[in-house]
């Protein structure tokens, strides 16, 4: 039970080419991998997880669509509408050594838990202008991966993952990003018998678990997630296939 | 104690799942019926793909007393059904189909196919309140009714149920022409508006929409406590139903069994269960040994 | 910055008392006016003092949700009244006679001896849910409401308001119907039903209730929305408003002034009081100089 | 916001003629003065004070009319349904001194008020068997009057209190009773000045200040009452003389 509210933006900071992050004061009081909903009247609604917690709060967007376009014309002083904090967020243990894979937007779930764990951090995207949150974790000295081999290691960040996790040891892998790379974590982390908990995106319309819209083998990701842990991701055979559109028709996932 | 049967029909609890919660995918429903729902209904279908409107189509009442939505009855299209039929009617529980149609052809078409893929009845949803041309908009006109339910019926051997719209003044003339169905369903949901005073504008892509939830439940049981009296089918109930009690006061006003879909978003997804267990206990305490006992038992005689 | 007219009537503010609600008695009128209200309607009066349905006439829902009740149009008749308008009338505010028949002559008659006792307008109530043979039987009868509108029209020289009924799915028809009224009020309660299941019978000894409260928001609001862009004459919102935003919800909606009754339960009787201040605070805060100029603003064009 | 619950009638005690007192479980917490809603379903709801508090509550019911019939018609185990508590009670203050005066059955309104103050009680009734709560408050030796003559003082309640008003010094007047005998205590509380609390009875419908039934020149008496205070008992010129039935209809109070 989450009621519209307006906020106003008070800060915006381009992070990366088409990803700019919102900085608005709001008195909800999220955990890491949790989201809101984002309305902007007239335009579209959607969800945003959140990218700073405390007191001004964040969300880091990537320009999509027409929801998305619409955000990154806003000005500092323009309001939005959000209801949440929404869905189910990570389960943090300060003690365990962790491995953080944050992919392109997938970082901008990660923000908040990274402040939160100790280990190391892969930070990657397709190329180096598209690399986030670099600056603002620089003092953890974050692996960097890049498809193109414009910034750190060449290559997909599931292969960075590999290799470090061959070299050194830990107890969790925690990621976000684009679904592929989500599979091949949660593969490494069963060959490798280490935990994983992976956030997951799918198209939302309710945030509120009833129109099934998002769901993956039965689990919805806007109350069930869109933080899934190991047990849960075994059987999960849909991740990085099966999707649904707009209508509820089942889509590959790209 | 719970066991129900409706047109020949068993069902281990009369909890059923309403259309349009949690029911696009054969996973979820299998799911819920794992948590206790003692039937599925599933999303209803039209013949062809369609998108619904777009976001926002939900607005969160306050204080816990319910919905207002507008999905525009997206759906895959009959066609991209079956598989979901087939992961739901594994779940083991009854599975009604629900569709919507345009007319008497589209109707029958889509209960047909609905038929082939093998759920154990159809609910034709005639009382969606928010899509122009279909649901509410036939489901106010008692001739249309009755010839669509009537060509159904002539064109299926599973039970046909009849889901009615309670936004309209002459619900027992709808019900009556609506008879020839093997049970009916009320209610639907009631057309409503949200505006965000801020935004100067209705909160839902749709503008209007419609409401679930605790804020129609008194809706729900007066229309099921009108039209069970003057009704010889099987009468369902749905509308705000959330706890074991909710239930048994659409039982006392008529119904025979229910179905439930925001309690899903206020107590959780095993609301099924919870219920369930309210319901079991109020009927100990109360020594009823069946729940068929309490059917209609409110009705003024 | 709230002044508004209606029918050339000046309303303080756009906050009247609506009907049924504290308002049998001059000196509890009198009291509403005081506590801030803009406007008060009477209690519906009809020809012949009427004692109403026994106890229990009254149910609170759950969580704030609002009312369900089935008074039975009790009223101490038309000759009764005389003294309790006089009251009314000392407060200073405009009154409005609300006024219920079974016909176009026993409206006509009503309205004739209300605009005797110097009422500012009249209320014609074509919209109780729960009265046979009067209200909501008679309001969802487009004919039987234009032919009572034109022949009180054609009786009283003070402005007429036709209060309409939302328990149909042609409020538009009958909007246009009654268009011939000075202005629209909408909307009456919505026809429901609780059970007591210990009791295992309704809780109303009248069985059927009407709803109001925040629970019928959404309903109203919706009404509004629907009729006021379909007709010429200023429409008046009323249903579960609560607070300021909730009236600013029927402004932008299309209604110029707006009806308040059971927010006195949930918020006190001074709410008109409260709910002012929320409004003036808005509109401060939102630099807008009068109300009316956010009448219907969320209207799609 | 109070619903309905049903309650269980544990003990039944013959008070007085046509006056039982019901006494049940129920973990509500009124204040004395405060009344509830009684709903035998199928017959009839009505108001009633509480007369014990605590964990073990109690109604004390004079036998007027149809519902109230039936009441007395109940056996220990049967059950009625209640909501409340509703409206203001009684403003205690201990160290003030104070005449109780209970009229018939406002009796059952004094009850715990009687229990929690320190002074002087006066229990009237027409007659000797319409006496109620001798035995509950004979510790406190309670003034009796009866109209008859047949128990203690012959005579009206107002008469004792008047005499005891001008042999003794009180700070306050609490009463309940017959209007006229409350009419009488309030102008003796201006002519002596005193202070006076009374509650109030009118014909109810609501209970909870929406319907007007039980208004008297515009205070409701189940809301802004059912006790009221010296300064709004000033200008009530309605009292003792007019009342509203249940149409709404102006009456005579007898
Ligand atoms: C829980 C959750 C958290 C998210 N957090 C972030 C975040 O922190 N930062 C960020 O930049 N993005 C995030 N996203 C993704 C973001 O919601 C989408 O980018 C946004 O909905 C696009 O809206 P739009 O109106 O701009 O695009 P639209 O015009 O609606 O769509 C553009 C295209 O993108 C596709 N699309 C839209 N949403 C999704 C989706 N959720 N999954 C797959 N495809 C989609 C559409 O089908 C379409 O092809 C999150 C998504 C979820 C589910
Ligand atoms: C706040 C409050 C507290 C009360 N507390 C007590 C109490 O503790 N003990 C007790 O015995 N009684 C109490 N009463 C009175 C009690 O409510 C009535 O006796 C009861 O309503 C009668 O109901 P019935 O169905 O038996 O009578 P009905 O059959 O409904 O009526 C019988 C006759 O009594 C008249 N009558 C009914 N109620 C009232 C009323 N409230 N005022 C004046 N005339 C009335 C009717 O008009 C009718 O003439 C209280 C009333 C109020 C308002
Ligand atoms: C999000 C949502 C989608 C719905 N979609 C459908 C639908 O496709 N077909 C249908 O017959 N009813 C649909 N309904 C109505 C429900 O089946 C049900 O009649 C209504 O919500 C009242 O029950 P509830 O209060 O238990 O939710 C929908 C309701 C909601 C909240
Ligand atoms: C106890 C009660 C009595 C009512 N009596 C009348 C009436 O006599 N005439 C009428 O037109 N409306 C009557 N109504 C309806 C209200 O005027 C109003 O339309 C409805 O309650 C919705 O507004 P609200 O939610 O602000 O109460 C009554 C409502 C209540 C709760
Ligand atoms: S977005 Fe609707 S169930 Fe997840
Ligand atoms: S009993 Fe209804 S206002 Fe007091």
């Amino acid at each position: 039970m989450k009621m519209y509210r307006v906020v106003e933006i008070e800060r915006i900071r381009q992070e990366a080419r088409n990803v700019k992050t919102f900085r608005f004061a709001d008195d909800s009081s999220p955990l890491p991998g949790q989201f809101y909903m984002i309305w902007i009247p007239g335009v579209d609604e959607f969800p945003m997880s959140i990218s700073y917690t405390g007191a001004l709060k964040g969300f880091t967007v990537k320009k999509i669509g027409r929801g998305t376009s619409r955000m990154h014309d806003l000005e500092p002083g323009d309001k939005i509408w959000i209801r949440g904090p929404y869905g189910r967020g990570f389960h943090i243990d300060k003690r365990r050594k962790s491995l953080v894979v944050g992919g392109g937007s997938g970082m901008a779930t990660l923000g908040p838990l990274i402040e939160e764990i100790k280990g190391d951090v892969i930070i990657a995207a397709r190329t180096k202008e598209e690399l986030i949150f670099t600056e603002r974790f620089s003092h953890l000295n974050p692996w960097i991966a890049t498809d193109d081999g414009s910034a750190g290691f060449k290559g997909y960040a599931t292969d960075l993952a590999r290799k470090l996790v061959e070299e050194r040891e830990y107890d969790i892998i925690y990621a976000c990003g684009p679904e592929q790379m989500i599979k091949g974590l949660v593969d490494l982390a069963f060959e490798r018998d280490i935990d994983i908990q992976v956030s997951l995106e799918r198209l939302m319309k309710c945030g509120i678990g009833i129109c099934d819209s998002c769901s993956i083998n039965g689990y919805r990701v806007c109350v069930d997630g869109p933080v899934f842990f190991k047990e849960e991701l075994k059987n999960m055979d849909e991740l990085g296939k099966v999707r649904r559109g707009w209508s509820g028709k089942r889509e590959v996932v790209r | 104690m719970l066991y129900v049967e409706i047109n020949g029909i068993g069902f281990h609890n009369p909890l059923i799942l309403a259309s349009g919660i949690l029911d696009e995918s054969g996973d979820t429903m299998k799911r819920i019926a794992s948590l206790g729902a003692g039937g599925l209904v599933t999303k209803s279908v039209g013949i062809k793909e369609r998108q619904g409107y777009p976001n926002p189509v939900i607005y969160e009442l306050p204080n816990g007393m319910g919905l207002l939505n507008a999905i525009g009855l997206a759906n895959p299209g009959i066609d991209s059904f079956e598989e979901e039929i087939h992961l739901a009617l594994d779940s083991g529980v009854p599975v009604i189909g629900s569709i919507f149609g345009a007319d008497e052809e589209e109707f029958a078409y889509l209960a047909k196919k609905m038929e082939e893929y093998g759920v154990n009845a159809v609910e034709l949803n005639l009382s969606c309140p928010h899509a122009k041309g279909y649901g509410m908009e036939i489901g106010v006109d008692p001739d249309l009714v009755e010839s669509i339910v009537k060509e159904v019926k002539g064109r299926v051997n599973i039970p046909v149920w009849a889901k009615l719209t309670p936004n309209t003044h002459r619900i027992v003339e709808i019900a009556k022409s609506a008879e020839n169905a093997d049970a009916l369903v009320l209610i639907n949901t009631v057309k409503g508006m949200v505006i965000d005073v801020d935004a100067r504008m209705p909160v839902l892509s749709n503008g209007f929409g419609g409401l679930s939830g605790p804020c129609i439940k008194p809706i729900g049981v007066r229309a099921v406590y009108e039209v069970s009296s003057e009704v010889d089918v099987p009468v369902i109930g749905v509308g705000g139903i959330t706890t074991g009690k909710d239930v048994l006061e659409y039982i006392m006003a008529g119904a025979m069994a229910v179905e439930i879909g925001t309690a899903i978003y206020l107590r959780g997804i095993d609301v099924f269960r919870k219920i369930e267990k309210e319901l079991k206990d109020w009927l100990l305490k109360n020594e009823i040994k069946s729940i068929t006992e309490l059917v209609g038992v409110a009705q003024r005689r």
